[in-house]
């Protein structure tokens, strides 16, 4: 079995004690995010129409008149959906991130340190986890939870914490048998402390990376389940929904399918650039 | 004086899949306080393997299968792991090759340095903080307090490496265990790194189990020697004694191996032939086919570790019989001076 | 023969993985509400019938006998019976792989040939503008939801341009072909960025390698170097990319087949959980899991081939 | 609910040459399938549809997609008529009720072969409705009133049923009680359903189960020169842009259902006909009767008068339906037009709900199907219009099955459905809807109105066309004052076809016969 999984290629080493070095990809990363982080919380001020309130004799109007990229079925502002959806989308996705790299991060901490039946017990389940494909897992998952916001983050959790449990373990093995490590150990420091002091902010950065990769899987999964209608909940805007809404327009109003789609790559694109801007600043190519 | 550390007949081996690697055989070494004990040997000797079991340090999948390792008058191998952990850390410190491995990159020294006192000795942190400053200056390093908040990327190796120092001193140990110390570093910070033992041992009366393949080392810092040759202790004895007249033909052929020990350059062991292999029992001497003075009772016979006069043992048998050695003992071959 | 062996072992390894998603996929699938019974006999359904169409199904059942029953079968190579459309899930699943395979391998032929040439190009002006851009227009590619690339390709090659078939699979190998077209290169462009990006890396570190180097010094043109010296040695790490990412991919084939009607495994997939249809769920379920494990089997047997150094154990 | 649209019987076209047949009809389908016939025959008709066929077993199975297509091959006794509204011979030719309204004799059509070649006779009819009155969980509900089914000669049939019922005709047209030859043809019962026998147009070839069926021509269809065609394909294409894709490229003759959001853009294309059919589905707000308030009828009524229905048809079906004013359908026999429904008028809705026991709102969950743009359209109007009155509503979105299950289990506040007709008859429908003791708990609210189940069961023992009117439009102006559904909207059936394609016409019910339909190369 290999080791990464999800779509984005992985080095190893050290980086934390490199000094912190701006290259231009991770700026462009970061900048693209900020706009885009900008744009979703300061979503009110920069339109004027409530992304949920319908005005049904307005339905499908042609950009224009106020409505800068005019109105969807039930006559909303696809604008305001837009901004709106970003918070949604960027924000189910972070945190969709953030349970699986905790729990995939302390499980895969603890399996490399302890190793024995612990470790290979969830190596084991991990193999069985990664050999399910990663949507047909979520999908499925999403089904048996029932659709939901809810649903989402524990389907992505179930699936998604064993790459950082793999990844974690993996530079945990390596890191322990580091001298410092066996320092730490030999000065009789507690466990805890050697785990989360001395282990886990030398072998995080690994899977910080991967977390910036794996929130475009996340939204990516997010805006799928939204499109096969197990997404985030209507009326709350979500790009997903708006292009599974759009693509009964696609071939009178195209734009309403294809720019929540470009939301979702130009979100991509920027943590795509930040994932690669982090590689090549801490020296791994 | 009483010794703070006793290994007797310990046994370390590594399951393979190729079979089990016997690395320590029946090794038994003693330190005290104020004494500095070297241990040298090739690589692969077992030498570090026996520091690394005495610490409870031992890289997975090795294991003690055999002996009994005393600190301080107790024997830790019947504690529980989390009690023998307390009971070694408290005795003991230790200091490994790599100074810029041993140190955690991503915490600042000072803090590396005071983190013992703070999570072990129960010290508030600022008087933690005091003591770490106080221990930086200890080990010779200038400015401590801006030193203090330094990582250690930032620093030479030499200075690591006195961090390092500082750090074992910070848990106030009878005894340092040093994994070559020095090894990484260039001759001048060397004769530094060991001037800073020598006085601790000295001022503050620790102990000190150095272990090293470089006897010019060994030749400055200890008293006590032990010769390690395929997982066994071949001779000890005084250090002096050891170097002038040795008494085991490995002995011999290590020290004609050390070009001139004044030379600055960094100092590789290299004997014609190849290192046993511990895969396998060995019924004789495990240094007989590359011994120049072997008889036919080497290969058939395995020597005891026998005394040879005051505080002076030898595993050889030939051990009384060094004057009829042949002379050209452990001549390099040529170009295998250096790797 | 040292093939073989190797095979050998790595399937036995598989089974205790196969048993743990069984058990995953079984359990999990009878989670979801909802009863097959209830489903296939509709609103007039009597509490009988369906009790008997339940009985009949077996799913009256313990769901630890259920269990049982489905590994019992399973050991005989019986996947089991599709209750929405009363055939054995075997039936249903062989007719429906042809047209996942020809996708993902023709998505993985169309990545290779899109991103092989552009990597070569890439590592060889190292630096330059082309370079950068080779590098950086597929990452857009990274976050580009496959259904929405799909809707895409569908709206300019199939609406506008009206080059390829929108849906389906036509009824012949060239009818595939043209078919899967818009599917593969969908798939394609998601797979194109992480294998141009490692196969760049792993040229330029082959190509600074002293190897190389000796091969300039002999006077060898870039071109013969670049093919008979690098792109193989490239190729062995960028083999393990590609297989992780394949295995990854199968996955989004279950939404490609969606949006462009193929008839594969991932379509069967979806219907298949709509109608609460347990048995066929499942099967495919252990079919996907199958084929990650091939694929990753495949790479690795492939890195032994491209690699002499590489040893199988 | 999500009431699969189950069809009867067979175009009138198919009738042609029947004295019993109206001649108007008989001219119409001539002059359509006349003209094609003469400029096409043979060609293979592709049909691509949304949804695969699930089983070929006629007495069970409620999906339309498979209903559609067995009915090629097999036919029943009667037919429903074009209009939707009554019954015409097709493979009975006559029959004679008794006196006392509880004896039916049918004399059968001669000459009539399965496509095996065997001919078909009374046994076959005994034995084809037995088996569908003996189902359990199918289609036998229809068939409750028949006592017994005599066969005294090989051309004639006697069924006796056990109460006058006037709803048997209708019942006997339905494809449930379709004439398959007796005992299978010797084949067993799994054997048959793999490769049908009937006596239709159409014979089995072959089904790649989630992808394709066809059937091709029957030889020896007893209606000689039909059907023009060779074959029909119906291909599976789930994406509704790509069905409609698939027509405009020539790849498909008939899209089976584009959205009403294609329909403008359809009409514009060339060599593509867009077709409305008029249909018998309505859609309906259900509210559970058995959880609070909805057991309230001002809440009932206020929620009914808070919807603007204008507005849900111009935006929901682009403006290609009515208005509902009934639970009943304008292509329904007994519909009444003068039905008083509620209409949208947000000063009444606040006017009921202040009478009622919430004048100050509530909170309420609408159980929305996940990934139906329809329910969820409707969910988030009802929401937006809701909270004019204080009324918050949350939506909950379950998968399609799971959403079916929970409104049939009653476990739901607020929903959504619709219903098609499957027999030209009211009874089914009125039945389903307001008799909650019928097995659909009064279309799975709870509505129980003893005055109306009376009216109900008056209705089906009635033969008289001014009595059963009288009841069922009482019934129907009982049941909008009670609002134990919010009525919503009547909808046509869309097709698009490619203009090659001549003859095709769905019936109210939502089948369609193909016997007629030409193909021009």
């Amino acid at each position: 079995m290999t080791t990464a999984v999800g779509p984005v290629a992985r080095g190893r080493g050290l980086a934390a004690r490199r000094p912190l070095r701006m290259n231009a990809t991770l700026a462009a990363g970061l900048a693209l995010l900020g706009a885009l982080v900008l744009a979703a919380v300061f979503a009110p001020l920069l339109t004027s129409w409530d992304p949920i309130e319908q005005d049904l004799s307005r339905s499908l109007q042609d950009p224009g008149n106020g409505h800068l990229l005019g109105t969807d079925q039930l006559g909303r502002d696809v604008f305001a959906r837009l901004l709106y959806g970003a918070r949604t989308d960027l924000r189910v996705g972070a945190l969709a991130v953030l349970f699986p790299f905790l729990i995939g991060g302390a499980l895969g901490l603890v399996a490399g340190w302890r190793g024995g039946w612990f470790d290979l017990v969830l190596m084991r389940v991990v193999d069985i986890v990664v050999a399910i494909p990663f949507f047909v897992l979520v999908i499925a998952l999403v089904f048996a939870l029932g659709s939901g916001t809810r649903s989402i983050y524990i389907a992505i959790t179930l699936v998604g914490w064993v790459a950082y449990a793999r990844i974690v373990r993996g530079e945990v093995l390596v890191a322990k048998e580091q001298e410092y490590a066996l320092a730490a150990r030999a000065s009789g420091l507690p466990t805890y402390r050697i785990l989360l002091r001395h282990l886990l902010p030398n072998v995080v950065l690994q899977a910080f990376v991967f977390s910036m990769s794996d929130i475009v899987l996340s939204i990516l999964a997010i805006v799928t389940l939204g499109y096969l209608g197990l997404g985030v909940p209507q009326p709350t805007p979500d790009w997903g929904s708006m292009i599974q809404e759009g693509q009964a327009f696609i071939f009178t109003k195209w734009y309403l399918a294809a720019v929540p789609g470009l939301a979702v790559v130009i979100t991509g694109l920027a943590l795509a650039l930040i994932a690669d801007g982090f590689v090549h600043r801490s020296g791994r190519r | 004086m009483t010794a703070l550390l006793e290994v007797h007949d310990l046994n370390v081996e590594i399951p393979l899949s190729s079979g089990r690697l016997h690395a320590v055989r029946g090794v038994s070494l003693s330190a005290s306080a104020g004494q500095a004990v070297g241990l040298v040997g090739e690589s692969g000797s077992g030498k570090s393997l026996t520091l690394r079991a005495v610490m409870d340090l031992l890289p997975v999948p090795a294991t003690i299968t055999g002996g009994t390792i005393v600190v301080n008058g107790v024997d830790v191998s019947r504690m529980s792991a989390k009690q023998r952990r307390e009971h070694l850390s408290s005795a003991m410190a230790m200091i490994f090759q790599d100074s810029l491995t041993a140190l955690n990159p991503t915490m600042r020294v000072g803090d590396q340095v005071a983190e013992v006192p703070v999570r072990r000795l129960g010290m508030s942190r600022s008087s933690a903080r005091a003591r770490a400053t106080e221990l930086l200056d200890q080990v010779g390093i200038k400015d401590p307090e801006r030193r203090y908040r330094a990582y250690p990327h930032e620093l030479s190796g030499g200075m690591r490496q006195r961090i390092c120092i500082a750090i074992a001193l910070s848990a106030e140990p009878g005894l340092i265990l040093a994994d070559e110390p020095t090894t990484a570093l260039d001759v001048t910070i060397q004769a530094q790194v060991l001037g800073v033992l020598a006085r601790l041992r000295r001022d503050q009366g620790v102990g000190l189990v150095l272990v090293t393949h470089d006897l010019a080392v060994i030749s400055g810092t200890c008293e006590h020697l032990n010769v390690m040759y395929g997982g066994r202790i071949v001779e000890d004895g005084p250090t002096g004694e050891l170097i002038h007249a040795p008494r085991h033909p490995y002995t011999a052929a290590l020290l004609r191996s050390v070009p001139d020990p004044d030379l600055p350059v960094h100092r590789l062991l290299s004997i014609a032939g190849a290192p046993p292999d511990l895969l396998e029992a060995i019924p004789g001497c495990a240094f007989a086919p590359r011994c120049p003075a072997v008889i036919d009772r080497c290969t058939t016979e395995q020597p005891p570790l026998a005394p040879i006069g005051r505080m002076r043992a030898s595993a050889c048998w030939r051990a009384h019989d060094h004057e009829h050695w042949p002379p050209d003992i452990a001549e390099p071959a040529a170009g295998e001076m250096r790797a | 023969m040292r093939y073989l062996a190797y095979v050998l072992r790595r399937l036995v390894a598989t089974v205790p993985v196969l048993f743990g998603i069984s058990l995953i996929v079984f359990f999990m699938i009878h989670l979801v509400p909802g009863d097959p019974a209830k489903t296939l006999l509709g609103i007039r359904a009597t509490d009988k019938a369906v009790a008997a169409l339940q009985k009949s199904f077996g799913l009256d059942k313990p769901l630890w006998e259920q269990y049982l029953d489905f590994m019992g079968r399973l050991a005989h190579g019986d996947l089991g019976r599709s209750f929405f459309y009363n055939v054995d899930a075997s039936e249903l699943v062989s007719g429906r792989l042809p047209a996942t395979l020809w996708l993902v391998v023709s998505a993985t032929v169309l990545a290779l040939l899109i991103s092989v040439p552009l990597a070569v190009l890439a590592a060889s002006r190292r630096g330059s503008a082309l370079d950068q851009v080779i590098r950086a227009v597929p990452l857009v590619g990274l976050g580009m939801p496959a259904f929405w690339v799909g809707i895409m390709l569908v709206l300019v090659f199939g609406l506008k341009l009206r080059l390829f078939p929108v849906s389906g699979f036509g009824d012949d190998v060239a009818g595939h072909l043209r078919s899967i077209v818009l599917p593969a290169l969908t798939v394609a462009l998601a797979l194109t960025p992480i294998l141009i990006r490692s196969l760049r890396t792993s040229m330029i570190a082959v190509l600074d390698s002293d190897y190389v180097v000796t091969a300039r010094a002999k006077g060898l043109t870039h071109r013969r170097i670049i093919l008979s010296h690098t792109l193989r040695n490239a190729a062995v790490s960028s083999v393990t990319v590609l297989g992780v990412n394949v295995a990854y991919l199968v996955g989004s084939t279950l939404v490609v087949e969606r949006v462009f009607a193929l008839p594969g495994i991932g379509t069967l997939m979806l219907d298949s959980i709509f109608n609460r249809d347990f048995a066929v769920v499942q099967a495919v379920t252990l079919v996907f899991a199958v084929m990650v494990v091939a694929i990753n089997l495949l790479t690795d047997l492939a890195h032994a081939a491209l690699d002499p150094r590489v040893e199988l154990s | 609910m999500r009431k699969p649209i189950a069809v009867l019987a067979a175009v009138t076209i198919a009738v042609t040459g029947l004295s019993a047949c109206g001649s108007g009809a008989s001219d119409k389908n001539d002059t359509s399938g006349g003209n094609g016939a003469a400029a096409a025959q043979g060609g293979d008709l592709v049909i691509v549809r949304p949804g695969d066929s699930v089983s070929m077993d006629n007495t069970m199975v409620f999906s339309n997609a498979s209903i559609w297509v067995f009915q090629q091959m097999l036919e029943s006794l009667y037919e429903v008529t074009p209009d939707g509204k009554d019954v015409a011979p097709l493979l009975a030719e006559s029959h004679t009720l008794s006196e006392d309204k509880l004896t039916w004799t049918f004399k059968l059509k001669q000459g009539v072969k399965f496509s095996n070649g065997q001919p078909m006779t009374s046994a076959d009819v005994k034995f084809s409705i037995d088996k569908a009155r003996s189902t359990e969980g199918g289609w036998e509900f229809l068939d409750v009133a028949i006592k017994n089914i005599d066969a005294p000669d090989p051309s004639t049939v006697v069924i006796t049923t056990k109460y006058p019922w006037a709803p048997l005709l209708a019942d006997l047209a339905n494809f449930s009680n379709a004439i398959l030859p007796k005992d299978y043809a010797g084949k067993s019962k799994d054997e048959f359903l793999k490769a049908p026998i009937g006596t239709g147009p159409f014979v089995w070839d072959h089904w790649t189960k989630g992808s394709e069926l066809k059937l091709v021509k029957n030889p020896k269809y007893w209606d000689t020169g039909k059907p023009s065609l060779d074959s029909v394909t119906w291909k599976l294409v789930p994406d509704d842009n790509s069905r409609n894709v698939q027509i405009q490229g020539g790849q498909a003759h008939i899209n089976e259902s584009p959205p009403f959001s294609s329909v403008e853009q359809l009409k514009g294309q060339p060599g593509v006909k867009v077709d409305l059919f008029p249909s018998t589905k309505t859609d309906y707000i259900l509210m559970n009767q058995n959880e609070k308030p909805y057991d309230d009828v001002n809440v009932r009524r206020a929620i009914s008068y808070a919807i603007d229905r204008e507005a849900l048809v111009k935006t929901l079906l682009f403006g290609n339906g009515e208005v509902a004013n009934s639970f009943l359908m304008p292509g329904v026999v007994y519909y009444d037009k003068a039905t008083p429904g509620i209409q949208y008028d947000m000063a009444k809705a606040k006017e009921e709900l202040a009478k009622s026991s919430v004048p100050n709102g509530f909170t309420t969950t609408f159980l929305a199907s996940s990934g139906d743009n329809t329910d969820q359209a409707i969910a988030q109007v009802l929401q937006s219009s809701l909270k004019e009155l204080g009324i918050t509503v949350k939506i909950q979105n379950v998968d399609p099955s799971a959403a079916h299950d929970l409104q049939n289990d009653m476990k739901y506040e607020i929903s959504h459905s619709y219903w098609t007709m499957d027999i030209a008859d009211p009874d089914e429908l009125v039945t389903f809807a307001v008799d909650p003791d019928a097995g659909s708990k009064s279309f799975f609210t709870g509505y129980r109105n003893p005055a109306v189940i009376a009216d109900v069961k008056a209705a089906q023992k009635s033969f008289d066309p001014a009595e059963r009117q009288r009841l069922y439009s009482r019934i129907q102006k009982q049941a909008a004052e009670d609002a134990f559904l919010a009525f919503l909207y009547y909808s046509p059936f869309s097709y698009a076809t490619s203009t090659k394609v001549k003859g095709f016409v769905a019936l109210p019910t939502g089948n369609y016969h193909l016997e007629d339909v030409t193909l021009s190369k």
